[in-house]
């Protein structure tokens, strides 16, 4: 069972560098509803991924499942990043590994300020971008800073969520659904944050219904549904596949 | 004179004008949007309309009556139903009671003591409730547990708890962000066809241009708590201020 | 038939031929033998089964259906229980027009106490009527013994002026609660073998009473007004901007429950016609919400089981003494005996409550959905065994709604 | 009648406080009732049986069955009290119940006795509603009431502290209380002592100091605080810290009352009740032979000193018992008889009548003191003082006791 | 007029003890949302660590002394505490004299430790359990401590006096030039207000200082994001259990001498400490000690002669009054925050 991942088995993959983020044949568990069947990918350093499928295709699932959230329950399975095996951590362990999880629900804590939300991110060690730096990114929550969190609007409420996975400091960035509830001018902001921190070299997997978007700003793809994953190449490849768009991503 | 009119409504968070004299009309059996950068309001405006929040001054008149110091139930009652920026619904319950619930509530008012009846035996209201989740394609989930779903599905529900009750005026915050591409498409024909075929006036926030651009008959344009422009659509694409402020150069 | 489906119907089956076959079911011992001591099959306790059933059936309605955790509702017991006497004091010694008064009166006070009480939610509505619920307590104990009778509890005395009846019998005693003549406490015994069973006409009220109480609780559970309850309990918010008003509702569930508890404490005046101020204690309210959780919150049987659990305890428990182990386990040599009475001793007799402790944290860690889960446990385990393999599609099929009246 | 036994033995009930606040006094009920059966079927060493005047039981349990009991649990609650004993009475077909620690609980119980038609022998209660308005045919009291303990104690008081004083009363706010209240009031004002203030305090008490506080400066020189048990330790524990008994009124020492004592009481409140006068039922360090044979049995047995709870169950399990065997009877309504009206001697309070008019027994009463220097953990009260009977009987209609009526004995089915 | 100053006193003195006893409850229930009725079981271990150690401080050899003879007539035992063998009577006694103040010192450790216990072994598991569930195996282990407790002391209440220097009062009244007698005071409730505003200062202090109350706060407003922002929750809550189990075992140390423990001690205050955490406001450290403090002075008002002659029992209901009145005009209590334990 517990076969050591092939850290170069991406078929799709010419480079010869080590996946840097290695999930292999993870299974995962709500109470009793199997939702997670055997998903495997790799992420090189600095990549861009893009991970798509319909509604309640598993993809929440599965960032849950890697950021080692404790529902999905994971019953088998690897998880390394950067030589670490997440798989046997808590979810502060990987976050302090360098895993960041910006949730689909965005999950802003009640009873706290926008400044509280974000000094929460950085109570522990590592810590990544500085409070200005963030409120430079989005003027936004600057001017918003002492209003408690909750109260935000929907948009805020994201960017907040974002700033907050940026307050630490991240090797991996997993991204929800981002963009939901953006307005488009925000929406190329972040874009080109993305494009800014990977060349720092982090890491990102994203999910996003807007595959158009996502999939012009990743480096490569994987189509995940049901649970299991029925494409994995790059994200050009996609693009150019007429039949696989229209039946997994109605585009 | 439209079915809702909006007058010089102002509300105020402390130190930040969260709307600033807002006028609006929406005419009966359009749909309306409303757009704009995120926190101009539009979820506030909405708040006001619903009585989640009281305008500290203006008027909201729907239908020829004042909804202003009416509680939720009783505006609703009125003919007002929303959709939620995040979902809200009865998540204990299953998908089917969830629909089944604003049946009861168009069919018997705000308060009827209906406890000696039982549910199974009340077969229009079923047959109706079928119906509405055969429309939005969730018939065979009728049994699941609501918490359980993804959250696309999660916002699907929402809408048809809202169209059962085939409400006069039907207000939808960001109804599709997070829905996958089919189902937004199946959304806007959704929308459409009860639009025209039940005369139902709609107004919609969305920060997805395809579906406001599919959808909306007029659309006003919300910037730091003001209208900034209201026209139709193919105006509004082409509105130079409209494009910096909010689409970005993508559009 | 009944206007309930089948699986509901047959859990009234059930429940119905349990209460009528008590008698016999708690009797499963032959009487004297050593084991005897089992046995709950006498009037007061199968009354009191009941009794307390209806009691948690009720307050399952306001806990379990609409999520508010009253911490009062005893006062509404003592009320009834109350009101009964008085009844019973003033009018006459059948049982009907006490019930059904103390039915009224705690229907009436529930009233009041959930209009005010229901302004808060969460766990401020609970102190609200927990503070309610005291205050009755500690009145009824000192200044309104009037009424009440403070400490020693409200009773019959020779000089009550019954005006249907009268205030004492021929022979100088006290007359009986009864039902147009049939009294309560009648029994009849029969003695088969070596077992003795009783079958008590209070007992076989209170039974048919509790199937009445059940059946209504089933009907409401069903009823779309149990629906909207249960939406209450999960998002109020969205109840309101669906067209419905909450208040009614949660102040209709508090009467009704309310008025169970009234109910109960009514029948429990009847079989025993005192009321006691300890009645409307906090721990009296805790002891109704223990049952509920205990037995299973938001099931139809659960608070009846729970009700039973706990009243089988503290009645059955706390009589063995160390004689009576001494008795179970005098087969053995006498140093075992003596050392195994020495280890089950703290356990039993004044040690009950530490077992009622123990068995309370059992079961909420390992049957979380309370007793009632573990009966679906069983269930499940003998259904696995049966028709084992036939439908392994735990595929990406999310689970199923639990239905909720298991 | 009701549980009429056929069989060679005889089920006794014993319903006694097993868990909360009055446990350790239950317990010790619980080994006297032990002790007594023990006894009775001719096993130990016959304990007061050997002092007692009547001489008719024989050792061979009660009219020659032998006697078996059952326990119960009251949890001074008289709901819960009822349970047990109406459990006893229809499962285990006890024909007797006995015990009992608070007057809520007797009253009720005998209630309960009164109508199902077995004999109640009351344990400790002390309230005067037990055998005054409350009072039942089927129901009998060992123990002394509130009015004995004021006739007692009121000449101590005034040969101690003189017909000039000034009392201050705290009350327990419930029956029992307030009948205690009553009686010592009425009892010292006879003497000449003024009642300056009756303060009602909730059960539910655990701290007095607010009503502490404003004693001394009422002008009052005496406190009597009528709280038993929990309340009582309390109390006293907080009069004491408040430092009254240090302070001069009037001219005279501050003085503390507590009317009614018991040693498990007093050993809750430690050294604070050194020198506190009250009354008691009875006490271990008393010398006649009952009360020597009494203490030598229990203690030999289970090595400390009775309490007066354990005493007053010991007595009436004999006395019942003997009732029965003269009356020859178990029938309620015969054994009731036997005991009306019964005088006998060698229970350890000297010459005893139980009195046909009300169930009350007339005794003996002891005026007790906190002893100043104990000797061991029991040695904790003193008796200053044995009241003879005659000095705290009082009429059957007096108007403390008025407003029940016996009623007729139920023999039940 | 002294009799207000001397209920105000009195009251302060109550409510020093209701806010210290609701204090830890505020923490765990308040803070961490769960419904501990432990609690008042917490408060009686921490009463009966100063009967354990004044216990073990006489634990005693026994010598026969022929001269004395005990209830049964045979030569009596008399008991000599080693503490008194070892350091002579006079140092000895001393020692045993000062029980209750040393049981501080004992208590802490021990608190700790069967807070840290209760916490990884019981209560972890059901942070995310409904509040019902909570209730039912709390009060199930309340239970359980109480018996054993009743197993090992009894039932009756066991005496454990201050130190003799703390005992007795003194004539508050005389020193700001009233009439003698006219407000007196005992010493040990000096002490323990002082403790009280001590032990609630510092506990204010550590949340309010550090980022831990933050932490806390958000943790139980959302455990799950919390983790991911890499912070170790459990570990924070235990932390918190502890105080807790502290603070209400060192409330239950210091109340000894005010009123003898006993094994139930814990029941009678855990109603009062559940009414005053939610009338100071689920979450809020200053309203839960407002609310103590409140709670006792108009306790104290209410058992005055002149008020009850008014209004009949009013000291019997005058908490549950108070409790109505502002949870009916204020809808999270004194200083509640939004949002907690609201449904
Ligand atoms: N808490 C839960 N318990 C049980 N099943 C769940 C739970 N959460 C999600 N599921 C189920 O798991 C499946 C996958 O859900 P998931 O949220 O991962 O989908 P998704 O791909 O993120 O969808 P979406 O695009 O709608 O967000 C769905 O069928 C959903 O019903
Ligand atoms: N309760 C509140 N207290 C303080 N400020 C608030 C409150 N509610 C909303 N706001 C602020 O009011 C502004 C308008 O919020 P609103 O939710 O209406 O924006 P929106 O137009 O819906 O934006 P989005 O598209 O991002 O959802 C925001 O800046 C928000 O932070
Ligand atoms: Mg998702
Ligand atoms: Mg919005």
């Amino acid at each position: 069972m517990n076969v050591k991942p092939d850290f170069n088995k991406n078929a799709n993959q010419a480079a010869t560098a080590p996946a840097f983020l290695s999930v292999w044949d993870l299974h995962a568990y709500y109470g009793e509803s199997y939702i997670v069947q055997g998903v495997s990918f790799n992420v090189h350093e600095g990549e861009i991924l893009a991970l798509l499928g319909r509604n309640g295709a598993g993809k929440t699932s599965t960032l849950r499942a890697i950021a080692r959230l404790d529902d999905p329950m994971v019953t088998h399975g690897e998880i390394w990043l950067d030589h670490q095996h997440l798989h046997t951590m808590k979810s502060h362990e990987a976050s302090v590994a360098g895993m960041s999880l910006v949730p689909e629900d965005r999950r802003i804590i009640a009873g706290l300020t926008v400044e509280e939300n974000l000094q929460l991110a950085q109570i522990v060690e590592p810590v990544g971008w500085s409070l200005e730096r963030l409120y430079e990114l989005f003027p936004r929550l600057g001017e918003r800073r002492k209003q408690e969190g909750v109260t935000l609007s929907g948009g805020e409420q994201q960017m907040l969520a974002i700033a907050r996975a940026l307050a630490r400091d991240i090797k991996v960035l997993l991204l929800d659904e981002p963009y939901e509830g953006l307005a488009p001018v925000i929406v190329d902001e972040i874009e080109k944050t993305l494009m800014h921190i990977k060349e720092q070299g982090i890491t990102t997997v994203i999910v996003e219904q807007n595959a158009v978007r996502a999939l012009e700003l990743a480096d490569r793809a994987v189509i995940l549904d049901t649970g299991q994953i029925v494409f994995d190449g790059t994200a050009a490849e996609v693009l150019e596949n007429e039949s696989l768009r229209a039946e997994y991503l109605a585009i | 004179m439209g079915i809702l009119e909006v007058k010089g409504v102002n509300k105020r968070f402390g130190g930040l004008q969260a709307l600033g004299d807002v006028n609006l009309s929406v005419q009966e059996n359009t749909v309306h949007a409303i757009i704009g950068p995120n926190g101009a309001g539009k979820s506030t405006l909405l708040n006001c309309l619903v009585g989640k929040l009281i305008p500290d001054t203006g008027s909201v008149m729907f239908d020829g009556q004042s909804v202003l110091g009416r509680k939720p139930h009783e505006i609703n009652q009125m003919g007002i139903s929303r959709v939620f920026q995040t979902p809200e619904i009865f998540s204990d319950l299953t998908v089917m009671e969830n629909v089944l619930i604003p049946c009861f509530a168009k069919r018997d008012g705000a308060f009827r003591m209906h406890a000696y009846e039982s549910v199974a035996s009340e077969k229009e209201v079923i047959e109706r409730a079928e119906a509405m989740l055969e429309d939005v394609n969730m018939l065979d989930k009728r049994h699941m547990h609501s918490a359980s779903m993804s959250r696309g599905d999660k916002r699907r529900l929402e809408m048809a708890m809202c169209l059962v009750q085939e409400p006069k005026l039907l207000l939808l915050d960001e109804p599709t962000a997070g829905m996958a591409r089919a189902d937004t498409n199946n959304t806007i024909d959704l929308l459409k066809e009860i639009n025209e075929k039940r005369d139902i006036t709609m107004a919609i926030i969305e920060h997805d241009m395809h579906v406001v651009f599919s959808l909306a008959e007029r659309i006003t344009v919300l910037a730091q708590g003001t209208p900034l422009v209201e026209d139709t659509p193919e105006n509004i694409k082409g509105h130079p201020k409209v494009q910096e402020a909010y689409l970005g150069q993508a559009h | 038939m009944l206007g309930i489906d089948k699986k509901d119907r047959n859990l009234l089956v059930v429940v119905a031929v349990l209460a009528l076959a008590a008698p016999f079911i708690l009797n499963p011992f032959p009487a004297g033998s050593e084991l005897a001591q089992f046995n709950a099959g006498y009037p007061d306790l199968m009354q009191r089964f009941v009794i307390f059933g209806i009691f948690a059936i009720g307050f399952n309605i306001l806990f379990g259906l609409t999520g508010y955790l009253s911490f009062g509702h005893a006062a509404f017991l003592g009320v009834g229980s109350y009101s009964a006497v008085w009844m019973f004091k003033l009018l006459s010694m059948n049982v009907l027009p006490a019930i059904i008064l103390s039915v009224i009166v705690a229907g009436l006070f529930s009233l009041l106490i959930g209009f005010v009480s229901l302004r808060r939610s969460g766990i401020y509505f609970s102190i609200l009527t927990l503070a309610f619920a005291q205050m009755s307590f500690n009145l009824a104990y000192s200044v309104l013994t009037p009424i009440t009778n403070g400490e020693t509890g409200l009773q019959l005395t020779l000089n009550d002026p019954r005006v249907l009846g009268s205030s004492a019998t021929a022979d100088g005693s006290i007359p009986v609660t009864n039902l147009f003549g049939l009294e309560m406490r009648s029994t009849y015994e029969m003695e088969v073998g070596a077992w003795l069973f009783q079958f008590n006409a209070g007992y076989y009220l209170c039974a048919f009473i509790m199937l009445a109480a059940f059946y209504l609780a089933m009907r409401i559970f069903r009823s779309p007004f149990g629906m909207m309850l249960r939406a209450i309990k999960t998002n109020q918010t969205r109840l309101n901007y669906t067209g419905l008003n909450s208040r009614p509702y949660t102040l209709a569930a508090f009467v009704i429950s309310g008025m169970y508890a009234g109910l109960a404490g009514g029948l429990m005046a009847s079989m025993d016609p005192l009321a006691g101020a300890e009645r409307m204690q906090w721990t009296a309210s805790g002891e109704v919400v223990l049952m509920t959780i205990l037995g299973g919150a938001g099931t139809m049987l659960g608070p009846v089981l729970g009700a039973g659990f706990i009243k089988y305890f503290e009645n059955i428990f706390s009589k063995i003494n160390d004689s009576v182990l001494h008795g179970w386990f005098a087969f053995l040599p006498d140093g075992m005996e003596n050392a195994l009475v020495t280890i089950v001793h703290p356990f039993v007799g004044k040690g009950w409550h530490l077992t009622l402790g123990l068995l309370f944290m059992a079961v909420v860690i390992f049957l979380p959905g309370g007793l009632i889960e573990g009966g679906q446990r069983i269930a499940k385990m003998f259904k696995k065994k049966k028709g084992s393999s036939s439908d392994d599609d735990s595929e990406h099929s999310p689970k199923q709604a639990p239905h909720v009246a298991e | 009648y009701t549980n009429e036994p056929t069989g060679s033995t005889v089920t006794l009930g014993f319903n006694v406080p097993q868990t909360g606040p009055y446990a350790d006094e239950g317990a010790d009920e619980l080994r006297a009732y032990q002790l007594a059966v023990e006894h009775l079927n001719g096993e130990g060493d016959g304990g007061m049986m050997n002092t007692f005047s009547s001489k008719e039981l024989q050792g061979n349990g009660i009219l020659g069955k032998k006697v078996e009991f059952v326990t119960g649990d009251t949890q001074t609650k008289s709901d819960a009290a009822r349970a047990s004993a109406k459990s006893m009475i229809e499962k285990d077909g006890a024909v007797m119940i006995t015990g009992g620690s608070s007057s809520g609980v007797a009253i009720a119980v005998q209630g309960l006795c009164q109508e199902a038609g077995v004999i109640f022998m009351a344990g400790l209660t002390h309230s005067n509603d037990t055998t005054g308005k409350d009072k039942k045919a089927n129901g009998f009291r060992h123990f002394f009431n509130a009015y004995m303990s004021g006739a007692a104690l009121a000449p101590v008081l005034a040969a101690r502290y003189g017909a000039d004083r000034k009392a201050y009363h705290l009350t327990a706010d419930y029956t029992w209380g307030w009948t205690q209240e009553e009686s010592i009031a009425s009892a010292t004002e006879a003497l000449g002592w003024e009642t300056v203030e009756k303060v009602r305090t909730p059960l539910a008490a655990t701290d007095f100091s607010s009503y502490i506080a404003p004693v001394l400066n009422s002008g009052a020189d005496v406190l009597i605080l009528n709280h038993y048990g929990g309340n009582m330790v309390n109390s006293l524990t907080n009069a004491v810290q408040f430092g009254l008994r240090e302070k001069e009124v009037n001219g005279k020492n501050f003085e503390i009352v507590v009317p009614l004592y018991s040693r498990l009481m007093a050993k809750g409140a430690g050294a604070n009740v050194k020198g506190i006068l009250g009354s008691t039922n009875w006490h271990w360090s008393l010398q006649d032979d009952a009360s020597k044979a009494f203490v030598k049995s229990f203690g030999t047995k289970y090595g400390f000193p009775p309490s007066q709870a354990a005493h007053t169950v010991y007595c009436q399990t004999l006395l019942y018992a003997d009732a029965c065997q003269r009356a020859g009877t178990f029938n309620p309504c015969g054994v009731g008889q036997a005991l009306e009206g019964f005088e006998f001697d060698g229970l350890g309070n000297g010459p005893t009548l139980y009195r046909a008019d009300d169930h009350q027994c007339f005794k003996d009463v002891l005026v007790v003191q906190g002893k100043e220097n104990p000797t061991s953990e029991f040695d904790l009260l003193e008796v200053v003082e044995v009241t003879p009977a005659a000095q705290v009987t009082y009429d059957p209609d007096h108007p403390m006791f008025a407003g029940g009526q016996l009623g007729t004995c139920n023999p039940g089915a | 007029m002294d009799a207000i100053l001397l209920q105000t006193l009195n009251g302060l003195d109550k409510g020093s003890a209701y806010a210290l006893i609701a204090l830890g409850l505020t923490l765990i229930f308040g803070t961490l949302g769960v419904v501990n009725f432990a609690h008042g079981a917490l408060f009686m271990i921490g009463s009966f660590c100063a009967v354990t150690l004044s216990r073990l401080l006489t634990l005693s050899f026994e010598t026969v002394d022929p001269t004395k003879t005990d209830f049964l007539g045979n030569p009596a035992k008399v008991k000599t505490p080693y503490v008194e063998a070892w350091f002579g009577p006079e140092a000895g006694g001393t020692i045993i004299d000062w029980a209750v103040p040393l049981a501080i010192i004992f208590a802490i450790p021990v608190m700790i430790a069967i807070g840290y216990a209760m916490e990884r072994g019981l209560i972890k598991h059901f942070y995310k359990r409904p509040h019902a569930d909570q209730i039912l195996v709390t009060f199930g282990l309340a239970i359980v401590l109480q018996e054993v407790i009743k197993y090992f002391f009894g039932a009756n209440p066991i005496p454990t006096p201050a130190p003799e220097v703390f005992k007795g009062s003194f004539d508050f009244g005389m020193l700001i030039g009233m009439d003698a007698n006219a407000v007196i005071y005992p010493y040990w409730r000096m002490v323990y207000f002082f403790f009280a505003a001590l032990i609630i200062g510092g506990v204010f202090a550590f949340l309010q200082f550090t980022t831990f109350g933050m932490v806390v706060r958000a943790g139980m407003a959302d455990r799950e994001t919390v983790g991911l922002l890499g912070i170790n929750i459990d570990r924070k809550f235990t932390i918190m259990f502890g105080i807790a189990a502290a603070v209400a075992g060192l409330a239950g140390v210091m109340y000894t001498p005010i009123n003898s423990p006993n094994y139930h001690m814990g029941m009678d205050f855990l109603v009062l400490s559940f009414v005053v955490v939610v009338v100071g406001g689920m979450g809020s450290l200053p309203g839960a000690v407002l609310a103590g403090f409140m709670l006792g002075i108009l306790e104290s008002f209410a058992s005055m002669n002149a008020i009850k002659a008014i209004i009949p029992g009013i000291d019997q209901i005058i908490i549950y009054v108070v409790a109505i009145v502002i949870l009916l005009t204020r809808p999270r209590g004194l200083m509640g925050r939004k949002g907690v334990m609201e449904d």
